[in-house]
């Protein structure tokens, strides 16, 4: 058997796939699916300081081999989640990472304080793509320096491993992943979803009731690679990739491109157990090539 | 019961109406473990397009031989894609999933009373069956556009319920709607439990009929789903908030329904 | 019937239905399956000053409801163009559209003073997606100065309706949008393909010989929907919407979200006929749907 | 002539080595327009996934029935899938595509040899049989890896045709590759005229030996294709420059090819 574990910017994984923040609930929604305690990590929903109840209903709708969903960060708020969701997590022999969004730099900040002081929580993963209330609603993760200044809230509150999660949405992807390491991201999380939008042509009205929604699934992953082959030359942390991963040879692709970690996102609504298949598929070819350990294949197209 | 992934096998499909067909499927893991309300997450092919599984009811749970029955309408791509599914052919679902009808103690005698708008019939066949197995089968009550859109009438007739039809146009029973059979209250002394599932103007109707005559009533919701498991938060709806100061809070269609009591459920506007 | 002629900044079209340069030739490779008479107007494969032989093959990939291209703009110069394949478009009723690019703003206007010059080319599409050969390669389309000043080069030599197709890999299209406006452009087109990439993890090299290709074809629909929406939004000349269009669905959705015309790209290749079958798909909507004017739908989901 | 976008009318599929599928369509103006060594541009399905339609070269050309033959290797995601397509299902295509093989003029008296390697074997069935018309049946020679990868050598046998197989497992005729078989000149004093279809490697070495034999050659090419009509631009190979000064200028393999004359390819390195 190949050496799976790695490194994720101070996060031991015993594998590299983990899921994307958002598809994968809580965790044990997958459980009858889904050995847990076999996935590298598990990314929870984007949490906030306080609950949210999220957008209006349509918040999904198909699109070419891909999604569009606003479901507008519903959550139960941290303390929600580290009451409700983190006790039973914590039978599982898995490394639990937790999706932050805030509204202002300093609720990154609180964010990070608690989880700081939080056991069972073994990284951070920053989401940026949220409107910056303070600044007109523009994202925080389509300007490095708002993006670096979210960062450094974070890191500042914290000693746990800082994953910073980037927007796709922005010219040059590595521009804001420079940017956000020099803030102190211990690793970069790409993608989070494409802006788009559908339109219903019987009522002429949009299909998702927030107008815009973001795009995932196997139609982003060309963009996606890219921007994890792009990242990998600008940076040198980790990189945790995803974006329309759907099977074992896309997570390798990602791999390949430049990815130490893999999250699994829109596939899980179509294959549930689709992370056991991946891992299985790592193995796999893993065995086949003769790959001794993973690290051999981290960024193996750029040599 | 937790729900299981797996493939089912097709094992038979028709057409039972224009546009609307029905496929017995054998997945004896998902029977064994379906009840009446519950629906499954089906997956028209094994490739891309469409990208996401389809939420069915169940329309008939047979533990024994191991088979499921979907009852649909082929409205969009997805359930075009599914009825040219040949016998034999393997589909991709997980289930069952949600939580479906709930019945009552004996003691409190209620009589059950399906309300059925067009495809809305589906998941109640099976919740009929289970009330006919207590010896009390029940009135349905049916309202659809026109003849071509009643099905499995015979279905319920052989459990010995008590079927009652309006079509909009006439075409079969009486001309109305399922309102119109409601006010009617057929169930004369007795106190009905309306079990009500179809489109939405007709599940809001039908909640202010039972609010304002004080029946008690079930009914099963329809939301666009991605996992149905309570995981990507697609489905919500809007329920009566537990906390105080708060009119509604989201609650999750496929793991906290399909099915609510009316009670629960706020609608919008 | 319907009326389904549009103005697309002085542009006259009998209706709203071209083609996507690029996937459509100089249009005669399509005869056999289209009436060219009945386009709106062709647009055909982009061209620079000199003959280019583009990139080396593999140019092309498949993806998720998509297509990765990376053709180098192999085009026979403008020249080639006005003498080879011009001529027999004239017996054609249906405006021609050529689609520019240049390695300088210089040689955007050198173009635009050769096609003012050139009877039977009734508009400029000025492609800004190539490298800023004085820029060290960076797109003119994705820096708003340099997109003004190719298009005030464009708007300068000729009279000639000038349409600036703009590049989706920006973070805020509307700037881009104001800024050619604001330089000259009587319309836009938008979009052009999402850069991505794919990895063959068999030889662990990239699919594409060029390592970088456009990404287009039904995947992209999403986001080259949006970006219509938010262009309509921000500027007042006319758009041309482009972008995984595969069907007169897509098309009204392009339409309804604000585009004057649409073309049809990467849907060529799966269906030859394309262009005519979502001609006759919007007539057929605008009949059913009691639509005498196409103008009565252009961005009526705004309204 | 001008291709045509119809729907073809599968009308017998067979598996016909592991992995190898012989197709027979019914799709008669394509039938009656085609050449040996043209394509079709075929879809496997009528969805999104995948997107883009599969080249594949006519392996019998029956004008009266107004059939096509189509022998495939099922590798990849659209083949397997196309592999799946039952009689009586309809698929997407157009064509007649490209230039195909060049028949000679009588006079030149020269003998055809076809040099296959594994699937290449596919569109030189239909020009051995013209070349049968004309009383000239020539000689192939035929490499594959393996027995497994031989196939329709009766069809080119029933046509009078010489056959000669390598193996390069030595599991059927002699052991090593076509080169090998080319060696022998096994055209005696005739002069020879090569008409190549196989791997890319393959091709490189007859065309060299070729070359330096001066022997005649035509070679059919492959590459990713769109449109198959020479508008995208995708399917280039380099060929000889006509305009001084330049090495090569890409030509595209769908409309100026498949097959080329030898002397016009350039090979890469
Ligand atoms: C719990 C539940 C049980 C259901 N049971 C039945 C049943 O027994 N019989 C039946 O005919 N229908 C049932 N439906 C509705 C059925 O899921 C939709 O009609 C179906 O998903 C539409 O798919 P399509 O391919 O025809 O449409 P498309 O237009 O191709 O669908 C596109 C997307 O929208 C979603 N969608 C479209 N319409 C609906 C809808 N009304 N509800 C939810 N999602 C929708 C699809 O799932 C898909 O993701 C049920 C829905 C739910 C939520
Ligand atoms: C003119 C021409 C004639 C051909 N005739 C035959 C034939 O008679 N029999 C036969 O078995 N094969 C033939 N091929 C090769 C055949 O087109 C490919 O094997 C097939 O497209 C692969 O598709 P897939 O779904 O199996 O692979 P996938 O891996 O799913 O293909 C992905 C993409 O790459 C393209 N692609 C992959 N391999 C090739 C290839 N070798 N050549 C061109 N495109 C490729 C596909 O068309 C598709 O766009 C021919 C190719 C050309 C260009
Ligand atoms: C339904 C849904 C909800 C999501 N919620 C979040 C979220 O709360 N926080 C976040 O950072 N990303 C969220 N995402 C984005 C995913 O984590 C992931 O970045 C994106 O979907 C791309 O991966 P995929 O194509 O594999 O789905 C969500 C995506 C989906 C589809
Ligand atoms: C093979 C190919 C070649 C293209 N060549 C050009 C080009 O020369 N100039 C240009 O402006 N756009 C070019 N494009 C982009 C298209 O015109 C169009 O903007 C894009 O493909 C999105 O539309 P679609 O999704 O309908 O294909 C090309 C696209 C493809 C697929
Ligand atoms: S469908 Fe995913 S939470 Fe209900
Ligand atoms: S396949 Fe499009 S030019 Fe050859």
């Amino acid at each position: 058997m190949s050496n799976l574990s790695v490194n994720l910017g101070g996060l031991l994984m015993k594998n590299p796939v983990t899921t994307a923040s958002g598809t994968f609930g809580f965790g044990l929604e997958f459980a009858p699916f889904v050995d847990l305690n076999r996935l590298g990590a598990i990314v929870v929903k984007g949490t906030t300081l306080a609950p949210r109840e999220g957008n209006p209903t349509p918040r999904m709708a198909e699109t070419p081999a891909g999604m569009l969903n606003a479901i507008g960060l519903q959550n139960p708020g941290i303390q929600g989640l580290i009451e409700e969701h983190l006790p039973p997590l914590q039978s599982i022999n898995t490394p639990v990472i937790v999706n932050i969004s805030g509204n202002t730099v300093e609720e990154y900040g609180q964010l990070a304080e608690i989880i700081e002081r939080t056991e069972g929580i073994a990284a951070i993963e920053v989401n940026i793509s949220c409107p910056n209330v303070k600044q007109g609603g523009i994202q925080f993760g389509t300007i490095p320096a708002s993006a670096a200044a979210v960062t450094r809230s974070v890191r500042e509150n914290t000693k746990k491993p800082v994953i910073v999660k980037l927007s796709p949405n922005v010219t040059d992807i590595t521009e804001m992943a420079k940017a956000v390491v020099d803030a102190g991201a211990d690793a970069l999380a790409l993608i989070n979803t494409l802006l788009g939008m559908a339109i219903d042509i019987r009522t002429r009205r949009p299909v998702i009731a927030n107008v815009f929604a973001g795009l995932s699934g196997p139609a982003v992953k060309p963009v996606a690679l890219r921007m994890v082959y792009q990242v990998y030359k600008a940076v040198s942390v980790p990189l945790l990739g995803m974006g329309g991963i759907s099977n074992a040879d896309d997570a390798i692709e990602f791999i390949m491109a430049g990815a130490t970690s893999i999250a699994v996102g829109t596939t899980n609504f179509t294959n549930p157990r689709a992370t056991m298949d991946i891992l299985e598929g790592i193995e796999a070819f893993c065995l086949r090539e003769g790959v001794r350990d993973i690290s051999e294949i981290i960024g193996a197209v750029h040599r | 019961m937790e729900p299981l992934l797996t493939k089912a096998v097709l094992l038979d499909q028709e057409q039972i109406q224009p546009g609307f067909f029905r496929m017995i499927l054998s997945v004896p893991e998902v029977a064994r473990r379906a009840e009446p309300g519950q629906f499954v997450q089906i997956r028209v092919n094994n490739g891309l397009d469409p990208l996401l599984p389809r939420p069915i009811s169940l329309h008939d749970i047979d533990p024994l031989k191991g088979t499921i029955t979907l009852l649909y309408h082929s409205a969009g791509k997805g359930t075009r894609i599914l009825a040219t599914a040949a016998a034999g052919q393997e589909l991709p679902l997980w289930g069952p999933l949600g939580k479906g009808w709930k019945m009552t103690e004996p003691e409190e005698n209620y009589l059950p009373v399906y309300v059925a708008g067009g495809i809305g019939i589906a998941p109640l066949l099976p919740l009929a069956a289970a009330w006919s197995r207590r010896e009390e089968p029940g009135i349905l009550l049916y309202g659809a556009r026109s003849t071509g859109q009643v099905m499995t009438v015979e279905g319920f007739k052989d459990l010995g319920v008590d079927v009652q039809v309006a079509t909009e146009d006439g075409s079969l029973g009486m001309t109305g709607r399922v309102t119109d059979l409601l006010e009617r209250s057929p169930w004369g002394e007795r106190r009905p439990l309306l079990y009500v599932c179809g489109p939405k103007p007709m599940l809001k109707a039908v909640h202010k009929m039972a609010e304002s005559k004080g029946w008690a009533c079930q009914i099963s919701l329809e939301e666009r789903m991605c996992c149905g498991l309570g995981a990507c938060l697609s489905c919500v709806c809007k329920t009566k908030a537990k906390a105080a100061g708060k009119a509604w809070t989201h609650s999750k269609v496929c793991t906290d329904g399909p099915v609510f009591w009316s009670g629960e459920v706020v609608w919008d506007e």
